[in-house]
């Protein structure tokens, strides 16, 4: 695991740009959190909140024409990656606006524009594919990477194995970002993983791997930089795990029997805003009025993201059964 | 006394693990968590975590691993969090827990019990709506069934264990909050047979779990228009209890097949071939299905509604027929 | 020309990986050992490694790699060995394959063919053995084909990578030496509709893949006794071509649905339901079906034999209903 | 790796019997492949020629209460773990008298009496019954070890991954024994493993693990036994790695293609068979009589298994639905 403290403190610029990144997620899904309360959002919802450092830092390190795999809690990532807020916000509500079109949900954004596939809310059923849009980069000798994010209940499906060899065997340019928050919903890592240690997990694949502290979201971005120029160089695959914490339940339904509420606490400690923040401050980068600016910011985005979202319309029922099929009953296909 | 569908089958699971030894209960988040569906709650503290194991997220593996330890004597209850997750684990199901018996001549027995949540209504979107109990119903080695009252959610489990082959339970999500009476006595019920939930003349409704509840809402319906609408709960989706079926269509003459999976080859499919051999000639009007429409299931609750069969479809269906009789 | 069902298949993808760059072959032992049935043998050396990829014994990873790379605009096709395998990788191809358009509200196109043999009859016994088509036609926002003659084999793989969407083409393995004639200039077909193989007016028989040539068996033999049975290849077993069925039982009245998968919840039973729903004023005798028996498939020939469906069983149903008619 | 010839040279009695184990299977599966010739043997067929040591090591180490789950290559593993050669010939051709009663054939052969639990032609497929059987001792308190034998193209699939995981997070006893013929099918391992030394792998389990040399009987059966005596004693899972060599096609269908003949031909020099012979005769422990005597001992028991094979008879046709459920139409499981 690279050192706390090892990331240099950023420019100004940058390190405000972390900052507003984190807190937009943050203020984001607060604000959805609400939202869900009052019946305005439903289905899952799973949040990010405490974990923001990790999409934060690893987003700086990808280029418009990388991939991202994400899974369904996936907000931060989608937000990142520059969907706007209103699209998000009109998904999570199901309106016809939303980045699926409302078909998804908060555990399926899309938008293939901005190359971001997808919100899987299968445990792991997103690693295959980044080895495939990895592969197709490798047939058409394009020099991208394909990152994919997973969390650490993902570990104990097959799909990881098989992702992680197959990547390796084939040298395919995947970025394997593990988001250890130390729990599957109530399972602790120790009792799904026998092994702890992720980087003893690559040597099993002949893989490059790192281990970063995730609730500092300059050591995770330098980490990821470098594991996305390995990856870009074509030395094959990376792994990269992110030690971070959920501060909030594992989703509406989740009454948190399975961890103690000092625990809990001891975590909001390392809070990565905070965290941040007062890096920036010790440095005399970071003023009380940048931080209002910023809130000022999120919270106008979130804003007009809800009033999107609710002036959206829903999409008629009369489209119930619109894009099964790339043409209606799905009688394409005649000869070519 | 007054009790929910998700307490029967907590009541069911308790009992027989403090009945038989060789159960034990094994599931992602069974334990610590409570269940997702909050079903195995306290379980972990009153049987240990020997018995009530939280497993890492391995379909496959853990599935497997019932399927062995049931293979060595013991009688295991896996649950597979929702019937979404065990596309993972199918093989398992259907190459081992379904075909030891036979391909070993006999010798080998997999007194296996799986428990999965199943089907839609929650708004969890596309990946977490299936509704697969038809496919499993299709695989000769194994048993389906599907408790859709709170006395079938207490009473099916131990009928499960004590049956000598896989039994695969499907309990609806959207039944775990039914509130309802339970006999302060109620016990093991059969795993053989259909059940006539309401009686009628005019029409006969086949449903079950999560849509038998639907399938008595139209029925209601049609009752307060004068069609007297029988209800048959399959509750047996493998083998199907197709004497009852037959017995219900003689009787109505009339068939609305109502199957909360997508239409083409669910297995409302097998319910109207079944009565197409053994009952054609009994016919009145040919017989209905009423099933999801051929979309995945959308997250807006608008579109997830129209999506799966209502009520409302079902007493149209049934109209329908009575108007043709 | 003289050729053979599995040469058929080869001229396919040989045409395929030379018309268009995006195109490229994976599966397990698809290059080196030449492919299970030596269906690509020849293959890697004209194509190269890059495009002619032998994979790991990892069916739900390079699935799901196909899925990826088709999502990123290359024109895959993945061989997954036998659909016996596929249990391994159905999750990626129910929740990710047939879902990604949708949940993506029509962004994520996924342009992917999946190739697989399937069918018994080989005596390779239970886990070998299953006919899986049924429960593929199942899902919303994949295709089917199987197909059943030479010229399906050489043309219905192009038509397969033009389609938009995910299309699995179902190989009966005991077709690939299936011997015949082929035109020289012999194309893509299409894999909209499904095709009279033989006309006829008394009973249809409806088939597809490896029960064909079991339908045209049967119906050569009804044709001595004077009885004349109409064949009807499905072809697409997803989405099924209703129309030509109802057309064809609507000239015959009555129908024998052939189908190597277990009677019930087989394909059969979804064709069964459909005439019952399109055409049973026309029926002058119920749909029979002619079906695996409801037993894992054993070893020795005779029990094989016995387990799958035969010309003389589909003969004799077709008797029994004209008898009725 | 251990090192040829730590182990110790055996007994006289010893090494015969290694000596007769490895004959046995060789000409029971040698007379096999010309049944096949003759079409009284069908479906696939694969042989363990070549690879011989590493059963017959193996299963020194086990006892009569272990339990063991093997593959599709098993008729070596049947035959030693006792199923008496005439149940196994007659099964391969289908006969009602078969130690599966003729309906599994030579990919399925069972013996529930003596804990051999198949015969499992998916590859992979046993690792998890392996796994369940341990899982059943453990909660049973009873201290029997569980081998699961399984080939080298099953270390790609998801569930070599996850029975691991689960066997070694549960420290369930499990003997995993890998038998690495260096290819699945025709592809060499190299070309779908990313990483070749197996002890790497383990240790993303934390799982203990060696490798062998398996075309060496004596290190097979000395390391065999210090895994089951760990697994035996509660240490957890142990993955042994046998390197061994398939002499013949993978099945009959096989025409090879994917490797020279001249590396089959080296790999036959290191032959088990001659080579355990040339220990035995070095140490002056092995005559020719003793192995005149073993080949017409071998030579009786496959020529009276064809004899009993030939002359029992096939299952009835009308019993074709037997076996499906415990009970004929599947409707047991009333109240109990
Ligand atoms: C294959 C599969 N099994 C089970 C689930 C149910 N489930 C949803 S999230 C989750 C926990 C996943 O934990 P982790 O991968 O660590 O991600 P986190 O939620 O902590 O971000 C589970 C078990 C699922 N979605 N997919
Ligand atoms: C899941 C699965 N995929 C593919 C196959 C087809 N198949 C049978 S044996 C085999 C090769 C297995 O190689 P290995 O595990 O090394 O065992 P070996 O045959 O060398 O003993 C393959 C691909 C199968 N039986 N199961
Ligand atoms: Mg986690
Ligand atoms: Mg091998």
């Amino acid at each position: 695991m690279s050192e706390p403290g090892t990331a240099a403190v950023p420019s100004r610029e940058h390190g405000l740009a972390l900052l507003s990144d984190m807190l937009r997620i943050r203020r984001l899904e607060e604000r959805c959190a609400e939202l869900y309360g009052q019946g305005k959002i439903r289905g899952f919802l799973h949040l990010y909140i405490g974990e923001e450092a990790v999409a934060t830092g690893a987003m700086r390190a990808l280029r418009p024409e990388d991939a991202i795999v994400a899974t369904y809690r996936e907000h931060g990532h989608a937000l990142l990656r520059g969907v706007p807020a209103a699209a998000l916000m009109a998904e999570m509500f199901g309106k016809a606006t939303g980045c699926s079109r409302g078909r998804g949900g908060s555990m399926h954004l899309f938008d293939a524009g901005r190359r971001f596939y997808g919100g899987n809310a299968i445990v792991a059923g997103g690693l295959p594919l980044a080895v495939g849009l990895a592969l197709a980069d490798r047939l058409r000798d394009e020099r991208r990477v394909t990152a994919c994010f997973f969390g650490d209940g993902a570990l104990a499906e097959g799909e990881f194995h098989e992702s992680l060899n197959l990547a390796a065997l084939w040298r395919l340019p995947v970025l394997f970002l593990c988001e250890n928050n130390l729990y599957a919903m109530g399972t602790a890592i120790e009792r799904h993983q026998a092994q702890l240690d992720l980087t003893l997990k690559a040597r099993g694949y002949a893989t490059a791997a790192e281990s970063v502290d995730g609730m500092d979201v300059l050591a995770v971005e330098a980490a990821a930089r470098r594991a996305a120029e390995y990856v870009r160089a074509g030395e094959g695959p990376f792994l990269l795990e992110a030690k971070t914490y959920r501060f909030r339940a594992h989703s509406a339904y989740d009454p948190e029997l399975y961890r103690p509420k000092e625990e809990v606490e001891r975590w909001k400690q390392r809070d990565p805003i905070p965290a941040l923040e007062a890096t920036l401050r010790a440095a005399g980068l970071l003023a009380d009025e940048d931080v209002a600016g910023i809130e000022r910011e999120a919270a106008r985005e979130v804003e007009e993201a809800v009033a999107f979202a609710e002036a959206s319309p829903w999409e008629p029922v009369e489209d119930l059964l619109r894009d099964v099929y790339a043409t209606p009953e799905g009688r394409g296909g005649g000869a070519p | 006394m007054r009790t929910t569908y998700r307490e029967a089958v907590r009541m069911a699971l308790r009992e027989a693990l403090a009945r038989d030894p060789r159960v034990f209960l094994m599931g992602e988040d069974v334990g610590r968590y409570g269940g997702t569906y909050a079903v195995s709650r306290g379980l972990l503290e009153e049987f240990g975590p020997e018995r009530v194991r939280d497993t890492p997220l391995s379909e496959s593996t853990f599935v497997g691993a019932g399927i062995g330890a049931a293979m060595a004597g013991m009688r295991p209850i896996v649950e597979v969090m929702t019937v979404n997750f065990s596309l993972l684990c199918l093989d398992q199901i259907v190459n081992n827990a379904a075909l030891l018996r036979h391909m070993s001549g006999g010798q080998v027995a997999v007194p296996l019990v799986i428990r999965m949540a199943t089907g839609a209504g929650r708004q969890v979107a596309a990946q977490h709506s299936h509704s697969l109990e038809g496919w499993y119903a299709h695989i000769p080695g194994i048993k389906v069934v599907a408790p859709a009252t709170i006395e079938d959610a207490r009473g099916m489990l131990a009928a499960a264990l004590a049956d000598p082959d896989p039994v695969l339970v499907f309990e609806h999500a959207a039944l775990y909050g039914l509130e309802g009476e339970l006999a302060e006595d109620a016990g093991p019920v059969d795993i053989a047979r259909a059940a006539v939930r309401r009686p009628g003349r005019d029409v006969s409704l086949v449903a079950y779990g999560g849509t038998l509840g639907k399938a008595l809402a139209a029925a209601e319906a049609l009752a307060r228009e004068g069609v007297e609408a029988e209800v048959l709960d399959l509750r047996v989706l493998r083998p199907l209890d197709v004497e009852a079926i037959l017995a219900s269509v003689r009787r109505t003459r009339r068939a609305v097949v109502v199957d909360e999976g997508w239409r083409t080859g669910s297995l409302s499919a097998e319910v109207s071939a079944r009565i197409m051999e053994g009952a054609f000639y009994d016919l009145d009007a040919p017989v209905a299905r009423v099933c999801s429409a051929e979309v995945p299931i959308p997250y807006p609750r608008h579109l997830e509604e129209a999506a799966l069969p209502q009520p409302e479809a079902i007493a149209a269906a049934a109209r329908r027929l009575v108007g043709h009789g």
